[in-house]
C-alpha cells in the first residue's frame, strides 16, 4: 500500500468518486482554477472540466443550498466549504434544509450530498478561524458527519459519503492535511459509517478521540505505556452515526474513559459521549468519566496561548494518569 | 384596449383557469374554518386573493418545470395537480397526508409533479431553486425552475446571492415574486429600500418585468413569456406580479395595520369575480356554467375535508422514519 | 404582587428598562407597528417613538450584526429574532462577532446588547419552526444565555440582560407566553444570572430543567409525590453562566439526577450537565445519571406524533420512576 | 489634465499622503520577512499595493469617523493613527500588541483611534459598519462610518442586506470596496454577475462612484466628497476603487493564476513611485526628501520589529480574560 498524505487521500478518493459516477460535481470558492484552499482539489478542473468542478462567489449559505437543489435533482454535489467557520453563515441551510427535507416532506426525496469542510484549531487564526463546530453538525438529526483522523479513513470515509444517499457533513482537520499513512489503492476501498475504529487496543482505559485528538491520543497512548499503562484508544471516525457499541465494550473492559474533543467544552459532544458512557457502564465505571475538551474560550491568536487552548499529547495522558491514580 | 380572451387560449383552458381560481379559494377557506374548528394546527397562511398569480404561473410554464414556493403554497401545489384530499389530510396531520402529515400546511411536496416544496424559512427556497435549475442545466434537460417569494423575502441575503450566482453560472431560474405588499405586518416601502422589486435586479443584469398580478391573463401571459425566455437564453428572468391577500398573514393575524380603504380597493380588483365578468362577458361561459364550477369546487374540497377528517393519525413508530435513507 | 403572564412580565421588564436608560432601543422584524409578532412588544413604539424601536427588514445576520455596531458605539440594543428558528441564518453575526469581538479585540469593547427569540416546540408548526436550539448557543464561549421558566423571572432576568455590559441570548418559549405568575412590580427586581432556583425542595432525585421543562419537571415531581418519592426540581435560568453549585448540592444529597433538555439529545447541553454531574459527583450518584430529551428527529407536524418527540411531565416522571426502581 | 497637487492641498499634507504610502508598504514587506522567519504565523494578507486607497481614504474621513476593515487592514489602522510598533507586536502575538495578541494580523483594533476592527469573515463589517452608523445617528453625533471590503464580498448576503438596510434606515455609511479584481485566486467577472461593481448599488438606491485607486489624490477626493454626502444627506454613499495587491492573496499564495503581463501593467501602476514622481515634478519634495522618508520608515518599522521581538509572551492566565466583563 502506498504511503500518502491525508490531502491526497482526499483528492484520490474525489477523482475516483467522480470518474466511476458522471453525476458528482463539486463548487465551492476557489475549488477549481486555484484548486483548493488546501488544494484538496488538485487536478479535478482539468480532469472532469468546468461543468463538474465549480468555482463560486463568496456565498456560503447558497453553495449549500444550491447543492441541495441539486441533490433534489438528481445530482450528487459535494460542496465544499474553505473552512468550517463559514459554515456558520450556511447554517440555515445546513440545518433548516440539508437536514430536514427529507424528513419534513415525508420522505419523498433524498439528498445525496457531501459539504466539506476543513476545520479545528492549532494554526494561529484567531477567534474567527480556529472554531471546532464538529457539535453543531452532531446535535441535528438528519445529517451524518464524519471526520477522518487518518489518510486511509480520509479516502475511505469520503467515498462512502459521497455514496451514501443521506447528506454528509464531511470534516477534515487541516492540521492533519500533511500527515501520512498508508492508503489502500483500490477504487472499491469503503470505510463504513458509524464504525469507530480501536486504534490501539489497551486494557487499563479507553480513550475516545476523534479527527486530530485521535492522533494526539494515540501519542499519550504510547506516553502512558512506558509508565505501564495500557490504553485502548477509540477513533470515532463518524460523529453521526455514533459507534456507541464499540464504545461500550471497551468501557466495560477498562472500566475506566476518557473522552477528547477539539470543541469547546461545555455543552460539546464529549458531554453527550461521557453521559452515554455513564448511562451505560454505571456498574463497571471505577472512575468517573473524564473529558478533555478545547478551552471555553474564543481562540487567542498568540502562539502562546492558543496552545493551551486545545488539547495536546500532555494533557490527554495527564487525563488518564489522574483517572488511573484517583480512589474511588 | 384589452385582447380579447379568445386570441390569447381555448375556452376549455379560459375555463380552466375559473375553475382553478374558483378552487384555491373555496379550498382556502375552507382551511380557516378547519382550523377555527381546531382540525387544523400551527401556522396557516392563506392564498386568497392571490389566485391569479398561481393559476396564470403554472398555467404558463411546462408540466415538466419545477415549482418551488414558500409556505403559502396549497393552491400552487393543487393548481400542479395534487390532490385537494391529500393536501387537506397534509394541513389536519394525517398520515394520508401528501407529507405523511410530517410536513403540515408550510411544507407540501410531490416530486411526480414536479413541486418542489413548500417552505417555511424566509428566503431558503432561493439557492435551492438555483440547485434544482443547476441539476436541469447540467443534464440537458429542456426544463426550468420557477422559484415563488414574496416581497419580504427579497431583503434576505439568499436573495441576492442566488440572484448572483442564477445569472453568473447561466442558470434557467423564473424568479416570480408575489407582491402583496405586506411582509406580516410590514408594508414594503418600509423593508425595501427600493419598493419597486423588479428593479432591484439591475445589479444582476437579470431581465425584469412587473404584471398585474389580480389578471389571470396578464400573469399567463408574463410567465410564459418569461419562461421561454429562460429557456431560449438559458438565463433566469424575473416577474413581480403585484397582488394582495384578502386575508391576514396567517390565522393569527387581524391584519389591522392595513386600512379598510386600501382593503376595499384590492377588493374590487378580485381576481374571481373579475374574470368571471370577462368570461360572461365575452360569451365564453354562461352564469349557470360559472355556477357550476363553483358547486363543483365547493363539493371538491368537502370531499377534501370528509377525506382528511377520515384518515387516520400517523403511527407513533413513524417518528423515527423518513430520516435517514 | 400583581399576577400577570410570561408575555406581560418581559413586556414590563422592557417598558421599564426603557424608561430608565435611553441608550436602550430595539429593533425586529414586525416589533413596531406590528407589536411583535408574539405581542411582547406591545405598547413600545407608542410610548418611546420609532427612533428607539424599530421595524426591520426580514434579514436576520444584519438584525444582529447591526446590534453588535450599535452596542459597539454605546448603545445597549435589543434585537429580536422572530424566532430562535431564524437564529440560524444570523449564526455567522453571534457566534462569530456578538461572541467573540470583545475578547480578539483584547478587551477593548464591551457588546452590551440583547438578542431575544422566542423558541421551543409543540405548536405543530413542522420541522423549520418548532426547534430548541439552546445547545448552539450555550455551546459558544462569549455569549450568557438566559431561559425563563415563569413570569417572574422572565422580567426579572430581561432586567438583569438589559443591564449586563455582555452581549446576551435570550431565549423565551413560545407555549409559555401566556402562563401566569406573581410578578413583583418593583422596577429594580433583577434576577441575577448564573443562580439556578431551587423550584421545589426533595431528597430522592434531582431534576434539572430549564424554562418550559422546568415547569413540567414541577409538574412530574407533584404527581411523584403522591407516589412518596420526593423530588428536588432545579430550573436553571441561565444556560451561561452554569450554576454548577447549586446543581451539585443537590445531588449530593438526593444521589440521583434526571435532566430534562428540550432540545435534540444528542450531543445536547444535557449531556453537558449529565456528564459535568458525573465527574462531580461519582461517589454519591446512586444510579446513573437519566437525561429526558427530545427526540432525535426533524419535528414532524402532526400533533398526534409531535407530541412524542418532545418531554412531557409523564416522561419525565417515567424516568424519576425508573431510576428509583433500579438497583446498582 | 490633471489639476496640480498644490490646488488641492498645503504641501505638507501632500507629503504626509507619500510618508503613509511608504510607510505602508515598508511595514508590509517587513511582514513579509517576519513571516519567512517564523515572528509571525497564521494568515498574513499584505495591502502592498493598494496604499493609495487607505491613504487617500483615510485623509478624506474627520478623525471622528469610524473605519471597519476586513483583514488586510494593517496600513489602514497604522495610518489612521495606530503605533507600528504595537501592530506588529500584535502580529507576532505578544503582550504589547494592539489586541494584547489575542487578535493577530487579521483584527487590529483601537477604539481610541475609532478603528473598529479588522473582520476575517468576509462581509462581517457589513452590519457592524451599520450598527456603528446607527449608534452616531442616534446620538445626533456628526460622525459616518467608514466601511472597507473586497470585490470578493460583495456577493455575500450581508452586503445586500446591509446595503438595503442602510439605504431604509438612512445610516451615515460610506461603503468603500477595494477592488483589486480578485477574491483569492477568483477574477471578479467570475464571481460577480455584474462585474462593475459600484453598478450594484442601483437596487438600492444608493449613489455610487468609481475611482481610480492607485490615484492617492483621486481617492481622497473621492472619499472627501463622498464622506461629505453622507454627513449632508445622512444617507450612505457608495465607492469603488479600483486597485491591485502586488503580492498573493495571502502568504501561502503564489497567485499563479494572474499573469505576468497583467501584474507588470499594474506594477507599472504603483502608487508610490509614480505619486513621488508628481511630487517631484511639481517641486513638491526633492529627492532627498523622499529619500529621508523612506529612510525614516525603514527605521520606524525596525524599531516595530525590535520592540515586537523583544516584547513578553502574553501569560498562561490571560486566556480566560477579556471574555466576558
Ligand atoms: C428567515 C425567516 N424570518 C422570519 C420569518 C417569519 N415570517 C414568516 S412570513 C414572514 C413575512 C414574509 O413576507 P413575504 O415574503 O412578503 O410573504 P407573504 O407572507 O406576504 O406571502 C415572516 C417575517 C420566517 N419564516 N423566516
Ligand atoms: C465568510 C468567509 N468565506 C470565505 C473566507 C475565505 N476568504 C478569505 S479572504 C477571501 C477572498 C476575499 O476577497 P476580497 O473581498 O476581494 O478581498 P481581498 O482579499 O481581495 O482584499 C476568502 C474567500 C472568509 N474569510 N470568510
Ligand atoms: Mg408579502
Ligand atoms: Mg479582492
Amino acid at each position: 500500500m502506498p504511503e500518502m498524505t491525508y490531502r491526497d487521500a482526499l483528492n484520490m478518493a474525489l477523482k475516483e468518486e467522480m470518474r466511476r459516477d458522471p453525476s458528482v460535481v463539486t463548487w465551492g470558492e476557489d475549488v477549481a482554477l486555484y484548486e483548493g484552499s488546501f488544494k484538496v482539489t488538485r487536478g479535478l478542473l482539468a480532469e472532469f472540466g468546468e461543468e463538474r468542478v465549480k468555482d463560486t462567489p463568496i456565498s456560503e449559505n447558497t453553495i449549500v443550498g444550491v447543492a441541495v437543489g441539486a441533490a433534489m435533482g438528481g445530482l450528487r454535489p459535494i460542496a465544499e466549504l474553505m473552512t468550517v467557520n463559514f459554515a456558520l453563515l450556511a447554517m440555515d441551510q445546513i440545518v433548516d434544509h440539508m437536514a430536514k427535507i427529507r424528513s419534513m416532506f415525508g420522505g419523498q426525496v433524498n439528498l445525496p450530498m457531501v459539504v466539506r469542510m476543513p476545520g479545528g484549531g492549532g494554526s494561529q487564526l484567531g477567534a474567527q478561524h480556529s472554531q471546532s463546530l464538529e457539535t453543531y453538525f452532531m446535535h441535528c438529526p438528519g445529517l451524518y458527519v464524519a471526520y477522518p483522523a487518518t489518510p486511509a479513513d480520509a479516502k475511505g470515509l469520503l467515498k462512502s459519503a459521497i455514496r451514501d444517499n443521506n447528506p454528509v457533513i464531511f470534516l477534515e482537520h487541516e492540521l492533519l492535511y500533511n500527515s501520512k499513512g498508508e492508503v489502500p489503492e483500490d477504487p472499491e476501498f469503503l470505510v463504513p459509517f458509524g464504525q469507530a475504529s480501536v486504534m490501539r487496543p489497551g486494557t487499563d482505559a479507553t480513550i475516545v478521540a476523534y479527527a486530530r485528538m485521535s492522533i494526539l491520543a494515540q501519542q499519550a497512548a504510547a506516553e502512558l505505556e512506558n509508565d505501564g499503562i495500557s490504553c485502548e484508544v477509540i477513533d470515532l471516525r463518524t460523529l453521526t452515526p455514533l459507534d456507541t457499541e464499540t464504545i461500550m465494550a471497551s468501557v466495560q473492559r477498562t472500566g475506566r474513559a476518557v473522552v477528547v474533543e477539539e470543541c469547546w467544552r461545555t455543552a460539546g459532544l464529549g458531554g453527550h459521549i461521557a453521559a452515554t458512557i455513564g448511562e451505560n457502564c454505571f456498574d463497571t465505571l471505577r472512575a468517573p468519566v473524564k473529558r478533555v475538551s478545547g478551552l471555553d474560550v474564543p481562540m487567542p491568536y498568540s502562539r502562546k496561548i492558543e496552545r493551551i487552548c486545545i488539547p495536546q499529547t500532555e494533557t490527554i495522558a495527564a487525563a488518564v494518569r489522574e483517572l488511573m491514580a484517583a480512589k474511588y | 384596449m384589452e385582447t380579447k380572451l379568445r386570441a390569447i387560449l381555448p375556452d376549455h383552458e379560459l375555463i380552466r383557469f375559473y375553475e382553478q381560481m374558483v378552487l384555491s379559494r373555496e379550498f382556502e377557506e375552507s382551511c380557516a374554518e378547519q382550523y377555527t374548528k381546531g382540525h387544523i394546527t400551527g401556522f396557516l397562511h392563506l392564498y386568497s386573493g392571490q389566485e391569479a398569480v398561481a393559476v396564470g404561473a403554472t398555467a404558463g410554464l411546462h408540466r415538466d418545470d419545477y415549482i418551488l414556493s414558500a409556505y403559502r403554497e396549497h393552491p400552487q401545489a393543487i393548481i400542479r395537480g395534487a390532490d385537494p384530499r391529500r393536501v387537506m389530510a397534509e394541513l389536519f396531520g394525517k398520515s394520508t397526508g401528501l407529507c405523511k402529515g410530517k410536513g403540515g400546511s408550510m411544507h407540501l411536496f410531490d416530486p411526480d409533479l414536479n413541486f418542489m416544496g413548500g417552505y417555511a424559512i424566509v428566503g431558503g427556497q432561493f439557492p435551492i431553486a438555483c440547485g434544482l435549475a443547476f441539476s436541469a442545466k447540467f443534464r440537458g434537460e429542456d426544463r426550468i425552475a420557477a422559484c415563488f417569494f414574496g416581497d419580504g423575502a427579497v431583503n434576505q441575503g439568499t436573495f441576492h446571492e442566488s440572484l448572483n450566482w442564477a445569472r453568473l453560472w447561466e442558470l434557467p431560474v423564473l424568479f416570480i415574486c408575489e407582491n402583496n405588499f405586506y411582509g406580516i405586518g410590514t408594508e414594503v416601502h418600509r423593508s425595501s429600500a427600493l419598493a419597486s422589486i423588479h428593479r432591484r435586479t439591475c445589479g444582476y443584469d437579470i431581465p425584469a418585468e412587473k404584471v398585474d398580478g389580480m389578471d389571470v391573463i396578464a400573469v399567463y401571459k408574463a410567465v410564459k413569456y418569461g419562461a421561454e425566455k429562460v429557456r431560449e437564453t438559458g438565463m433566469p428572468y424575473f416577474i413581480e406580479a403585484t397582488t394582495y391577500r384578502f386575508r391576514g398573514h396567517s390565522m393569527a393575524d387581524p391584519a389591522k395595520y392595513r386600512s379598510a380603504a386600501e382593503h376595499e380597493v384590492w377588493k374590487s380588483r378580485d381576481p374571481i369575480p373579475n374574470y368571471a365578468k370577462r368570461l360572461l362577458e365575452e360569451g365564453i361561459a354562461t352564469q349557470a356554467q360559472l355556477d357550476a364550477i363553483l358547486a363543483k369546487a365547493q363539493e371538491t374540497v368537502q370531499e377534501a375535508v370528509r377525506f382528511a377528517e377520515e384518515s387516520p393519525w400517523p403511527e407513533d413508530a413513524s417518528v423515527y422514519e423518513d430520516i435517514y435513507v
